[in-house]
């Protein structure tokens, strides 16, 4: 295609450049899977994988983030994990994707591959295939660059049975690593703050963990990926779902240095930062190191540690006792965090 | 090398504590009543329930928070004319995070931005200038609000703005200053306040000395404080030492950045770049001495020549606010907490920013706490 | 009421407008210096020194050896608990 | 929410105004399923629909047509037809959808529940369950009011073959109604060209009338629904995967009468326009009857007809025998079709 | 009540091609040769493809298609011009679908709106005025191509701009005339054409008159024809009695739109506004009386006015367009065709546009049929 | 050359700026008709007459009785072939 390394409307309309981008950017990198989603939709052979009692999951995710590319991973990145972990914390093997994506006119193609050559590597990495797609270009200025949508499909083990409504009193909040770095990279990588930092994000697929983690305390009552709204917004929902106090320890909570500094200098809390490679484990007291010697078995799991405990049922709450004996409610934010100055 | 952890030891919080206790035990017997404290400063509040100074020092020390936050009191209209110059096009309107929730008669300016006006969050007002210089087809206008402490930044930028020779930057100033506003405070009659905590980043820019009045007129103890837990403990003990003693001082618990004198390069840009006059705050009323204009050589910065002329008016906030505000009761007290009056949707001042009084109860959940109320 | 944080200067941006590199916890930003120069401090003399940033500009010289002090009369008071 | 009846980043940011607008406008809206988006997954019970050899089939689609609202549907109708035909062309019994938002911040709430109504609708009388879902705000600017992405999934029962490679000489091609429809709607719609008429999408669940044609005739080869690229695309593409020649017959091809009108005063062709609820089907012409006469028992069906057939093997070849007797080539066009002068 | 479809039903086409295969033959055995016929327009040259005439008419009949696209022969300069144009900051070009496609030296407008720039695709010219009345704020550049057919319309809407005293809209004028064009490539040695069937909706603005110098000058019989079946076969069928009975006279098979003296209207609205000069074009090479410019009336509608200096330059095509437009070659008997030159990646101006000679064969897959070739 | 599609005239909508409604195959448009003014029509005799339109323009009347001429000449010919 002569002249033609940036994605235009044709790309989209269905005709012949459409078949060209598809079979150069997404059959190629997707490999032999992808080739279904010439079809209007892949067909998959579950049988092997499905015992009597087995369960599918079903997930999906936008990926919006910007910019593109942000130290520690991409939007492609991104939206493999975001999904694969999705379906991990709820007890499920991941199985399959499915990748839409809605492109701007303009978009240099070399980007694309860029995003979509991550997307493959971990979804090798995480042992899952992306088995249909779609793609849509946009005109210029109706949207920003690229959006990816993942769908994933995983099968539940007959008696896996994680939810967010079974914490109970007694049972330990585990977390495996920092909390607040995905947040902090890309707020950092969006450049429009001036800060700059070494932080990366802690983008990971963490069904290998999870599944051995699975596997080794089946006990698992709740586990959640803490994204959006950070291990704040997921213990807060945990607090209602399961009608429960949960108290965080002020020391316990893994904050790099880095991230702990953004949080001061603009104000913000890095227990609502998201995360993409952290997941929340609630499990009763007497499993947690088994928990925590699990994960750190793996790479993401290194800092695994105990950072809190369910300590009532009755009432939802979550609250922090700090270094001084004292406690400190934490609520929800209402929106987003910006930074402020007083 | 400077260590701010060490501000924040447990061990010392502890010694702090032990001494502060007693004392106050002691002062509170001898009024009869719990020491009403006042923090100005909507930094001290947080800082306060983010450690739980408040649960630490028990009853016997009742917090009355104070007016110090430039969000908490800005009013309706500034945010009205800051949606008006966003909403102009070819405009960028930059301002502080913390503003983008106030609202106006009309909205936020959150919900401005929603409906299409190009409303940037920056870190610092040079950042605005960055955008001016960037983005020459453009109209920057700064929206700025801030304490003493935030207006030398934005005076410098102005300045400048006019050495760069930039003709597409204006600011719309809404500035109110402290030692005013706690000086219009102190005039109420009904005013319950037996000390106060002095705002420790205000203080840098006025200096120590400009508190006398406090002292000399008012008849209150004040003492300057940092926001670490140990910095806020430390002033709370002076301030308590001086009621049991009978004194009557302004002191410094923050010398490591005050001093007596003040910043006086940062004065002498604030001089040189803004013209006090008199102004309406939310909660507060008429404080003189605040600034929302610019001197003759800075005018052609000033965005108010760009504004179009809008409807003027006292904003209405349930009365239930200046009570809080002087003392005379609890946030969770008023009867709009928590229902009508939320962070999300505030009815008064004191609930706008995460700073105030009312957002800062709601947010560390200070009435479900079941803690005992105290009338003051 | 204004969010102030202490940060290291690590290096001198521009002498003449005043813009230096400051360093809080790991994370770096350009602040502006102007509001310290009428203390007669030459710029580069600003390297290894803390102050105290506001909005981005330094406010404040943070004077260590007061903070020492009062980091001092602190644990002097604990001694006298035990 | 006082004065909030517009989208705001604070409804995307995972905190209480996220909860707030999941609660207020989806789950009221996809019923008691959705509650299970809640958690980071859904779970669904499949043994019950599944024998041995049964395979399960997942399509994915973004929806991004502008304007947002059109005769004949919405935005929120396609992304529910368009993904359950794609699945039930495939042979696969619709099971349930997952549905991703990507809202512009400044949406009309209205619109949105506009939306989200139509897509519960559809589903309901396509009988799927919208079972878990996502949204993103973004930005003013950086999108185009609403993108809505859906995956679906289905049950392909034991011995179900439709695939694109599968048709042979002699085999009828038949369509249920008027191509062309969707694209001339779309087109008016937007308004910039300043041609009206009476045209309405043709966007319809197709799971229904498919399901009865496979039960009816399980000797169906190949099932397409033709949707961008259109009949034309759809056909070439079967040609090309099946190495064969196909001949359509100019007179048969049912073409509305203004949608006719609009590829003449635009010189485009109606082949190659976007169609929602057409489904191209290839058959052995002994067969081919019993096809149509199941298709004309759907509201869908009404004007089903042959349009062509299978004509020989060997070589990809898609034509039409004129009224003359000539030979016309079809070829799929480049890119986008565009109004032309000449 | 006047029907279309009768100028389409397959008995009445029957009937003229039962009339026009024997005497083809005929006139081709008198020549020893096919008869070659140039169908002038690209409107022809699709519906000859369309409905199969040269599958039914075979091979006594050998089609040269002519240079009556208005696109193909579209300088790449001229699409220079327009990219830069779009470029401007606050500019809409609008221009007519066909044109997007079209590559200049530095890519298309398609590419160019893809990188950025705001490219409007109108039905009408008039739509753009609307466009410009519409968003005050904004620069339209309407792209104007177009023979003689399209020419009027421009002119009309350039003397409604001025009317209604738009000052945001201009326009970029690249204007071929038939006639001209015509003579052009008669006056080329190599061409080898027997007879022209003469464009019909070109003829409606010039009337049959305007091509007596075809007959007269060049030898050339013409017959002007409508787009539908019978209307070409019509015409196919007089050119051939021409040719048998050695007459040569410009007749006219589509009287219901076409007279002798052509729309007056249209010529006076074109002759205020246009002002002719020499224009160089993709494959055809100079021709006179071409259009770029507007009188002095009209000259601040002429977006030349805004245009940056570009880089002139000819544009560089395969020697085989020539060839194929003049007869001696057909399209896929072009090494290019199919392999470098394809309608996404067109090499020269017969595959730009879909109207384009070698673009229809390759839409037509013409080269597929195996057909047997016939050199002229 | 020139895409042109007739049209039957529908209502005059503006005589002064010479704007008719113009239906092809069900699809209406605004077309000018300031092309045929020059041919002594009066605007509203146009309503149900023929046009030959091109980006928007008439710029022609059909003639029905020319239509209809070479069409009865064409089934003379195929009466002939009889
Ligand atoms: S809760 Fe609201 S209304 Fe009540 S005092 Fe606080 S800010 Fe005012
Ligand atoms: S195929 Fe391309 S290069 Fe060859 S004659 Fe046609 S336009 Fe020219
Ligand atoms: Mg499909
Ligand atoms: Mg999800
Ligand atoms: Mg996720
Ligand atoms: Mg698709
Ligand atoms: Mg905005
Ligand atoms: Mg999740
Ligand atoms: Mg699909
Ligand atoms: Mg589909
Ligand atoms: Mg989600
Ligand atoms: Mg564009």
């Amino acid at each position: 295609m002569r002249d033609e390394q940036l994605i235009t409307l044709a790309h989209g309309a269905g005709g012949k450049a459409s078949s060209a981008l598809i079979q150069s950017v997404f059959v190629s990198a997707f490999g032999p899977h992808q080739d279904k989603s010439l079809q209007d939709a892949a067909v998959i052979d579950v049988q092997q994988h499905f015992g009597a009692g087995s369960r599918i999951a079903m997930t999906t995710d936008s990926y919006v983030v910007s910019p593109l590319f942000f130290p520690g991973g991409d939007i492609g990145t991104l939206a493999v994990c975001g999904t694969v972990n999705d379906l991990a914390v709820c007890g499920a093997r991941p199985l399959c994707l499915s990748a839409a994506f809605i492109l701007e006119e303009g978009l240099p193609i070399r980007e694309l591959q860029r995003v979509v050559a991550s997307m493959a590597d971990t979804a090798r990495r995480a042992n899952v295939s992306i088995v249909t797609g779609d793609t849509k270009v946009v005109a210029k200025g109706q949207v920003d660059k690229v959006f990816i949508t993942t769908t994933g499909l995983g099968v539940v083990p007959p008696g896996v049975q994680v939810r967010s409504d079974q914490a109970e009193a007694g049972d330990a909040v585990l977390v495996n690593g920092p909390i607040g770095d995905h947040g902090a990279a890309i707020m950092l990588a969006r450049g429009d703050l001036g800060l700059s930092a070494d932080v990366r994000s802690d983008c990971a697929a963490l069904n290998p963990m999870i599944g051995d983690i699975l596997s080794a305390v089946p006990a698992c009552r709740v586990m959640r990926d803490a994204t959006r709204g950070g291990v704040g917004a997921v213990l807060s929902e945990i607090a209602q779902a399961s009608n429960v106090a949960i108290a965080l320890d002020e020391n316990a909570l893994p904050v790099r240095l880095e991230t702990q500094g953004i949080c001061e200098l603009l104000g913000l809390d890095p227990l609502f930062f998201a995360n993409e490679g952290l997941v929340v484990v609630l499990v009763p007291q007497a499993q947690a190191e088994a928990v925590l010697s699990v994960m750190k078995n793996h790479p993401e799991g290194q800092s695994a540690r105990q950072i809190g405990q369910v300590v009532e049922q009755g009432q939802p709450l979550l609250y922090i006792n700090t270094s001084f004996g004292t406690k400190r409610m934490i609520e929800l934010p209402y929106g987003i965090q910006l930074p402020r100055i007083c | 090398m400077f260590n701010r952890q060490a501000f924040r030891a447990p061990p010392a919080v502890k010694t702090l504590v032990d001494k502060i206790v007693p004392l106050a035990r002691r002062v509170a017997e001898a009024r009869q009543r719990p020491v009403q404290v006042m923090e100005v400063c909507g930094g001290h509040t947080h800082a306060i329930f983010h450690s739980g100074i408040d649960q630490l020092i028990g009853p016997d020390v009742e917090w009355v928070h104070g007016p110090g936050c430039p969000v908490c009191v800005l009013p309706a209209q500034a945010v009205d004319e800051a949606i008006a110059l966003a909403q102009q096009p070819g405009a960028i309107l930059a301002t502080f995070g913390d503003v983008l929730r106030v609202p106006g008669r009309h909205g936020t300016l959150a919900q401005a931005s929603a409906q299409g006006a190009n409303v940037q969050v920056v870190y610092s007002p040079m950042d605005a200038l960055t955008l001016a210089q960037q983005q020459p087809d453009k109209r920057v206008v700064f929206f700025a609000i801030g304490f003493d402490t935030t207006m030398p930044g934005i005076a410098f930028t102005i300045q400048a703005a006019r050495q760069q020779g930039l003709t597409n930057i204006q600011f719309l100033c809404y500035h109110i200053r402290l030692i005013p506003t706690l000086i219009r405070l102190l005039e109420q009659d009904s005013v319950c306040i037996d000390g106060f905590i002095g705002p420790g980043h205000v203080s840098i820019v006025l200096g120590a000395d400009a508190y006398q009045p406090i002292a000399r007129r008012f008849g209150r103890p004040l003492v300057i404080s940092g926001f670490e837990p140990v910095d806020l403990l430390n002033a709370l003990l002076m301030l308590l030492q001086q009621l049991d003693e009978g004194r009557c001082e302004i002191e410094n618990a923050y010398a490591r950045v005050v001093n007596n004198a003040g910043n006086l390069a940062a004065k002498a840009a604030m001089a040189a770049v803004f013209d006090s006059t008199v102004c309406h705050w939310r909660g507060v009323g008429e404080v003189p001495e605040s600034v929302n204009g610019l001197t003759p050589d800075y005018r052609a910065f000033d965005a108010r020549s760009s504004l179009p002329r809008l409807h003027q008016g006292t904003d209405q906030e349930p009365a239930y606010c200046a009570e809080v505000l002087t003392g005379n009761r609890k946030p969770h007290q008023c009867p709009h907490f928590g229902h009508a009056c939320q962070p999300e949707t505030p009815m008064g001042p004191l609930m706008v920013s995460s700073e105030g009084a009312c957002a800062a109860y709601h947010k560390y959940n200070v009435g479900k706490c079941k803690e005992p109320c105290h009338e003051g | 009421m204004c969010l102030g944080v202490p940060a290291l200067i690590t290096a001198i941006l521009d002498e003449e407008r005043g813009l230096a590199s400051a360093q809080t916890d790991g994370v770096v930003r350009t602040v502006s210096t102007a509001m310290l120069a009428m203390k007669d401090i030459p710029q580069e003399q600003l390297v290894g020194r803390w102050v105290l940033v506001h909005v981005g500009f330094a406010m404040a010289l943070i004077d260590e050896q007061e903070a020492l002090r009062s980091l001092t009369l602190l644990s002097d008071m604990e001694d006298e608990d035990v």
